[in-house]
């Protein structure tokens, strides 16, 4: 039953994946080949200028001919919805054609290389910072929950106000401003000190260089799961089986982590993932204050030179990775709520 | 709902929101921020802020990087404070047909930094001759500057010391200084006020002491019969200024602030109104048509729901380069589809109460069911949703600002913090041009909180679970 | 006198912010060993809440305000919430709640929940455990393989019986079942009362029915004790009250209104207004307001519970000279 | 019939489809369907108390929607004063809504907690636009008031539901379908909710009623003896079909079909001396479920008095057994 239930899920987002594809590339198509043609004359104008003492018309010719076999070869030629239908196939095939400016750190423009490279930077960053925030706000949760109403639930949920709408790159300038020049506790920013040192060294150079964005990170995200957290506990609670539970005389802590964890587990879950999901597309410039080579980063260097490929690559991988994460969440939901796992009436 | 049940309904709802006491906090910085944009010209000492923000020329007289007035009383060490003289004592002598005007402006100096500049500003029409000079509290009186003013109709004349008066000033300190000190002197980075408000003596270029005492401001015009001068003043461009300091292209970034202020709440209130409607809406059409209309909506929502909102912000922007109102627009093109899943749930389960049915059998048509028993319990809820959702419309504004993509014809928080990311104010510790920009966003954010949560406890449907 | 139950001058009340609700008002019974005692009366006199005070578990704002609870001759009111939880709860009395069917953890499958329960209180191997578990399921006519089923899967039919033999396996000395039957279709209600009628006679049990159905009652009960507003109007044998000899007349109104199946009954007839409101309850008798048979005297001072005859009494003026 | 019935009731079906799963999609099996109701022929009399009795899930209650058109029926027909409504057009189905109303078990749930009681009651005055103006909207929901005597009426009308008890909503909701002077009223278990000692007082305000203004009721319930004691005619359903029809003192009093008489074995009554023994019910199993139905007579598998052809199609159909009293079995002689 859950297995179908999975298939199901995952080609459902496949089919997301495709449709969104296709409606990026409709909506950005008129950008997108603005710069293919410039990059097509960019290369005729190469090809004229290696001919060895040409004459014009040799020139004319073969410039000519090279800029039709290459509108051929980009599709350029065709009507509009084939265009955008090579285009998301191109897009989907994860070949993004060439950036204009940024380079890899191997020095290759190709889109694909760039941004795979940057992939797992950013997902070492997001991921155990969405980790730290699950672990803190269910934590914190739990024990809001357990003395509602106390002085830590009264503060927490100040602080959640607080920082409800605090965009985290601002905070991010302000630990920097404060914490790195004012005083000098931590890196000002990068993946590793310049000489990187190998080995178990690299490590811990690498988590000492996250420190400060991932405490910035937790300062912005765990105050609100903890509210969601307690708020769910509250809600299971108050159920007749928590009663029964505790009319059978089992242990507080028995029902409070196996019960009603337990079953606050999947709405948790769903809804803490959606929000951190949120704010993993929400936070992604948060990178470029700490210079955090990664997406985000990425994205930044992509704005301010421009360059649509580059852009038009990571929309789409940074849309698929989101699709993922949905489907991911859906998937771990099933798992865990056994309404769905072990399906209707026996 | 009409007038009589409305009024009830608010009476209502005053008498619980008023229990909730985060609720009344978020109220009154609500009421706050309304008033200073109704204030607005009031709070700002430069009015022209909204249109000129990225004219360098309108902030000229301001310091550059300086910071707020009071952190004077932080330090021992006074600094000069910018300000602006309007106050002078004016004498006119006739001679030959050519009035000669005396304007004596006080500038009491009590400060071990002295100001940066001192500028001397008045209009009016024809070429007036005039002559600059300062008297000094220990009696030394010395000329800075002799110039001619053409001056048009309707425009402003000013002239600076700093720029104008630096030979003036060699000329002065040579008097004073020993001949060796004056060879080790480099001419261009003398700064002119530095000298003419320190101790005269030997040793004052190298080590300026500060003099402290009143000074007076000496401005003498030749005034000829065609050519007229209105309002002179003079402006003192000092070490700190204004209540949030200047950035590093001179502007006062507490008239930039309470600029930003509008702009917040227009972009905040309108995205959350726009988005929160159409998503209502949706919610309660795909709940109350069922079948596969609802199957297709849910289709169309889930469509919006897996695309990540900022990625999709920033390439739009950046390939359509939008102004404010386009923003807007794209925001709320992504932003409706927040509320449709609990709107919808909420829909589904007032529609599966017995009353509803109870309509039916009575014999009311679907209008009537939605407008009369789901719309009531709704439409509140979804002002609730509304407030919770200004916040993160104000913080992805100022995401894409900061990025470079917003629209820099307007003033908004967003571009405060562009222009200090760019102007290395991080680097530089100019803590007075990155902090309260982005405490006004958290601010914002927090009050739009305080009465969401406020009001999401009062007018959440609390449907009875069986 | 061999009671494994005594209830003396029990009172508890709910603590609201309008004032303390008198839910339970000094009410006092005892249960033998081996007897099923039956609880009757409408919603909102009190039966539910004397079912939980049992277990001292009043469901908040509710307090236990005095009186005692003597099981095997102990007094639980005293006790603290661990020494209750270790030594009292499910061990020496156990509970099938009103709404049993969402008393079962969803999240858990069945035999995982009993197993808790088991050897949270008794240190045993986990398959003697099983054994126990399978043994007492059998016992409510549930396959052993339910053991692996979720709470959703099963039928309501089900879930009762799987929370009856949850409340059994400890061997509990009273086990309290709060409207077992209600939710339930009339054949597997009867199904269920055959149930619970076999295990009476096999494990020797003491049962306290509490229902709002007379009929029920008087299928199930050794003795009734009716309950009016919180506070006990009669007790008696099943025939003494359902013989025709009730001393009360709320009870006599109540049998009175209750339909019956084999003979037709041409005029049905009932009581007029609607319990009082436990806030300020009427003076007097609590039920004058509603007696057609008032007298002055009900008006004025609480009638004491007065013995009519042997082990039947009544709390009514008209049965004290009577 | 000497006068014409007011609803007649032919063979009337509604299956709900079930939603395949991919496999059985593939594999093109036919569509498995819940046969809530499956041909069900009944009539109702002119100021008759008509009861529809059963256990849950049944189809009693998907019966009394289709009566109320609250639902489409998937075939059969139905005729309401010697008019065929099964199919109608939007007018003819307003006129319906003002002949044949609905009273629903949970009396707080029936009404929209936010509105007060006049609100209530003006509902179907503004649905149906009648009453030309204030005046005599108010002076209409006044009548219906007293008529389920909730007088003084003034202290009710700005009282909202949750101020009055289990019994006055249930008032309030009568008083509701009164208001636009029904023909039938389609009472869903109308007191199942209500506290015994006022339960009779509400059953005795819908007698007066329905003897007042000429109605007729379709009772619908689970309880059997409320039932004796309230209706004229009772029908007995199993599994979307009616077994046993008849007045109560026949159907209840005498029994012909196992079924009746397995649930008449079940019910208890408050006598004493039935401590010691346990009840012997005629009856084997558990229901099945209402999307895969026995064949032949579908209650074959738990009769005990099944025989071998009963399992065979087609299924029994409702036969004479005395004066207005049919049941459906195949071996009505043997029993």
């Amino acid at each position: 039953m859950y297995r179908q239930y999975l298939v199901k899920r995952i080609l459902y987002g496949i089919v997301m994946y495709v449709i969104l594809i296709f409606v990026f590339s409709l909506l950005f198509n008129a950008t997108s080949e603005q710069t293919a043609r410039s990059q097509i004359e960019e290369e005729v104008r190469l090809v004229g200028a290696s001919l060895v003492n040409p004459t014009t018309e040799q020139v004319t010719r073969i410039t000519e001919e090279r800029r039709t076999e290459l509108y051929r070869m980009y599709h350029l030629d065709r009507s509009l919805l084939e265009r955008v239908f090579y285009r998301t196939w191109d897009t989907l095939t994860l070949r993004f054609g060439n950036s204009t400016i940024i380079k890899s750190s191997r020095g290759d423009r190709e889109v694909g290389k760039i941004i795979l490279e940057v992939i797992p930077r950013s997902l070492i960053l997001f991921t155990t910072a969405v980790f730290c925030q699950l672990l803190i706000g269910l934590f914190l949760g739990l024990k809001k929950a357990q003395r509602a109403g106390g002085l830590l639930d009264r503060t927490t949920s100040v602080a959640t106000m607080v920082v409800y709408g605090m965009p985290s790159w601002w905070l991010g300038m302000i630990m920097i401003m404060f914490l790195v020049y004012g005083i000098p506790l931590f890196p000002s920013g990068g993946l590793h000190s310049s000489p990187p040192p190998s080995g178990f060294l690299y490590t811990l150079d690498l988590f000492y260089h996250m420190a400060l964005p991932l405490l910035t990170l937790l300062l912005i995200g765990s105050w609100g799961l903890s509210l969601l957290t307690r708020n769910i506990v509250l809600g299971v609670l108050q159920e007749d089986y928590i009663m029964a539970a505790r009319a059978r005389g089992l242990p507080e802590r028995n029902v409070l982590f196996g019960h009603t964890l337990r079953t606050s587990a999947p709405p948790i879950t769903t809804i803490a993932i959606l929000s951190l999901l949120g704010s993993v597309s929400g936070n992604i410039l948060f990178e470029g204050i700490f210079s955090w080579p990664g997406m985000g980063n990425l994205y930044w260097v992509a704005v301010e030179q421009n360059d649509v490929p580059v852009l038009m690559g990571l929309l789409s991988i940074t849309t698929g990775l989101y699709i993922c994460g949905l489907v991911l969440l859906d998937l771990i939901y099933g798992f865990l709520d056994p309404r769905i796992k072990v399906g209707g009436k026996a | 709902m009409n007038g009589g049940r409305l009024l009830y309904w608010l009476k209502d709802f005053w008498s619980e929101f008023r229990k909730v006491k985060s609720g009344l906090v978020g109220l009154a910085f609500l009421l706050l921020f309304l008033l200073s944009v109704v204030l607005e010209p009031l709070l700002i000492p430069f009015p022209e802020t909204n249109k000129r923000w990225s004219d360098i020329t309108y902030w000229d007289e301001n310091p550059r990087s300086a910071p707020p007035f009071w952190t004077n009383w932080f330090t021992g060490k006074k600094s000069a404070v910018t300000e602006r003289i309007r106050s002078f004592k004016a004498e006119e002598r006739q001679s030959d047909g050519v009035t000669l005007r005396n304007l004596t402006f006080p500038y009491e100096d009590s400060f071990e930094y002295p100001p940066y500049d001192l500028i001397v500003h008045f209009s009016g029409k024809g070429s007036v001759p005039f002559l600059v000079a300062l008297q000094r509290p220990d009696g030394e009186a010395l000329e800075l500057i002799r110039a001619q003013a053409d001056l048009t109709e309707g425009e402003d004349f000013h002239v600076s010391v700093d720029k104008e008066a630096r030979d003036a000033v060699m000329e002065y300190v040579r008097s004073k200084e020993s001949e060796e000190a004056m060879s080790r002197l480099n001419r261009s980075a003398l700064v002119p006020t530095e000298m003419i408000f320190a101790e005269a003596g030997p040793g004052m270029a190298a080590k300026p002491i500060a003099l402290k005492g009143n000074y007076r401001v000496i401005v003498t015009l030749m005034i000829l019969p065609d050519a007229e001068v209105k309002d002179p003043f003079l402006v003192v461009s000092g070490r700190v200024s204004g209540i949030l300091g200047t950035d590093s292209s001179k502007r006062d970034i507490w008239s930039g602030i309470v600029a930003g202020v509008k702009w917040a709440l227009l972009i905040g209130l309108l995205t959350a109104f726009v988005s929160v409607s159409v998503g209502v809406v949706y919610g309660i059409m795909s709940a109350y048509l069922g079948g596969w209309k609802d199957s297709l909506m849910q289709r169309i929502f889930e469509l919006f729901i897996s695309v990540p909102l900022l990625p999709i912000l920033i390439v739009m922007s950046a390939v359509f380069k939008p102004s404010i109102w386009t923003i807007i627009v794209m925001m709320c093109a992504f932003f409706w589809v927040r509320p449709v899943k609990t709107v919808r749930s909420m829909a589904l389960q007032i529609k599966e109460e017995t009353y509803i049915e109870a309509s039916r059998a009575l014999g009311a048509g679907s209008g009537r069911i939605i407008f009369r028993h789901m719309v009531p319990l709704l439409i509140p809820y979804a002002f609730a949703v509304m407030a919770l959702d200004v916040p993160s419309a104000v913080v992805y504004e100022a995401t894409v600002s900061l990025i470079g993509l917003g629209d820099a014809t307007i003033v908004t928080w967003g571009q405060i913090l562009r222009g200090a990311l760019t102007g290395g104010a991080v680097l530089g510790g100019l803590w007075w041009w990155v902090v309260p920009p982005g405490i006004m966003i958290a601010l914002m954010g927090m009050t739009f909180a305080f009465v969401g949560f406020a009001m999401d406890k009062i007018l959440h449907p609390k449907l009875r679970t069986r | 006198m061999g009671s494994v139950l005594e209830v003396r001058n029990l009172r508890l009340y709910y603590h609201t912010g309008k004032g303390a609700v008198r839910a339970v008002d000094d009410v006092s019974f005892s249960l033998a060993e081996g007897e099923t005692l039956g609880l009757v009366g409408e919603s909102g006199c009190g039966k539910t809440t004397m079912g939980l005070a049992l277990l001292k578990m009043p469901t908040p704002p509710g307090r236990i305000e005095g009186g005692s609870i003597l099981i095997d001759g102990r007094d639980i009111v005293p006790l603290g919430e661990t020494a209750v939880r270790r030594t009292v709860r499910w061990v020496k009395i156990s509970m099938v709640f009103q709404g049993a069917m969402n008393c079962l953890t969803p999240v858990y499958t069945v035999g995982r929940q009993m197993l808790e329960t088991l050897r949270n209180h008794k240190t045993m191997a986990r398959d003697e455990a099983e054994r126990i578990i399978a043994m007492y399921l059998g016992l409510v006519g549930l396959s052993p393989e339910t053991v692996r089923r979720y709470p959703h899967e099963l039928s309501g039919g089900m879930k009762q019986r799987v929370v009856i033999a949850m409340a059994l396996f400890l061997e509990p000395r009273i086990v309290i079942l709060d409207e077992p039957t209600t939710a339930l279709d009339v054949i597997v209600q009867a199904q269920i009362i055959n149930l619970l009628k076999e295990l009476k006679r096999s494990l020797k049990l003491s049962f306290l029915f509490i229902t709002h159905d007379l009929a029920t009652e008087a299928e199930v009960a050794d003795r009734i004790l009716v309950m009016y507003a919180g506070r006990v109007a009669e007790i008696g044998t099943n025939q003494q009250i359902f013989g025709g000899g009730s001393g009360h007349p709320y009870t006599r109104r109540l049998l009175a209104a209750t339909p019956r199946i084999h003979e037709k009954v041409s005029e049905l007839s009932f009581i007029p207004g609607a319990p009082p409101d436990l806030l300020d309850p009427p003076t007097g008798c609590r039920f004058h307001v509603r007696c057609p048979e008032v007298m002055d005297r009900c008006r004025t001072e609480m009638p004491p519970l007065v013995q009519v005859e042997d082990g039947h009494a009544s709390a009514c003026w008209r049965c004290v000279h009577g | 019939m000497a006068e014409r019935d007011l609803l007649v009731v032919k063979d009337l079906k509604k299956w709900f489809p079930v939603r395949r799963s991919l496999g059985q999609w593939m594999a093109g099996t036919e569509r498995p369907a819940v046969r809530a109701v499956d041909g069900v022929s009944f009539e109702i009399r002119k100021q008759e108390i008509f009861g529809l009795v059963g256990e849950s899930g049944c189809g009693k209650t998907t019966t009394g929607k289709l009566v109320m058109k609250l639902l489409e029926p998937s075939s059969g027909t139905l005729e309401f004063d010697g008019m065929d409504v099964t199919r109608v057009t939007a007018e003819e189905l307003a006129r319906y809504r003002r002949n044949v109303q609905m009273i629903f078990q949970d009396p707080y749930a029936s009404m929209n907690p936010r509105f007060k009681i006049r609100e209530v009651l003006d509902e179907p005055l503004s649905i149906h636009k009648v009453g030309a103006d204030g005046r005599e909207r108010a002076d209409r929901i006044a009548r219906a008031l007293s008529e389920v005597k909730l007088t003084p009426v003034e202290e009710y009308l700005d009282r909202f539901p949750h101020m009055l008890s289990g019994g006055q909503r249930q008032r309030v909701a009568t008083a509701r379908t009164l208001i636009l002077s029904p023909h039938l009223l389609v009472a869903d278990e109308p007191v199942s909710m209500i506290d015994l000692s006022t339960r009779a007082e509400i059953l005795h305000m819908m007698k007066d009623v329905q003897r007042d203004l000429g109605l007729s009721y379709l009772y619908i319930t689970h309880d059997l003896s409320t039932a004796r004691y309230f209706t004229d005619r009772l029908a007995v359903m199993y599994l979307g079909r009616i077994v046993e029809i008849g007045r109560p003192d026949d159907v209840i009093g005498a029994p012909r079909h196992p079924y009746t008489r397995a649930l008449i074995a079940a019910v208890c009554e408050p006598v004493p001396g039935k401590v010691s023994t346990c009840r012997e019910i005629p009856i084997k199993g558990e229901i099945p479920s209402a999307a895969d139905i026995p064949p032949g007579c579908r209650f074959h598998p738990r009769c005990v008095f099944a025989g071998p052809e009963c399992a065979q199609e087609p299924g029994p159909e409702l036969t004479e057994v005395g004066a207005d009293h049919g049941a459906a079995c195949k071996r009505l002689s043997e029993i």
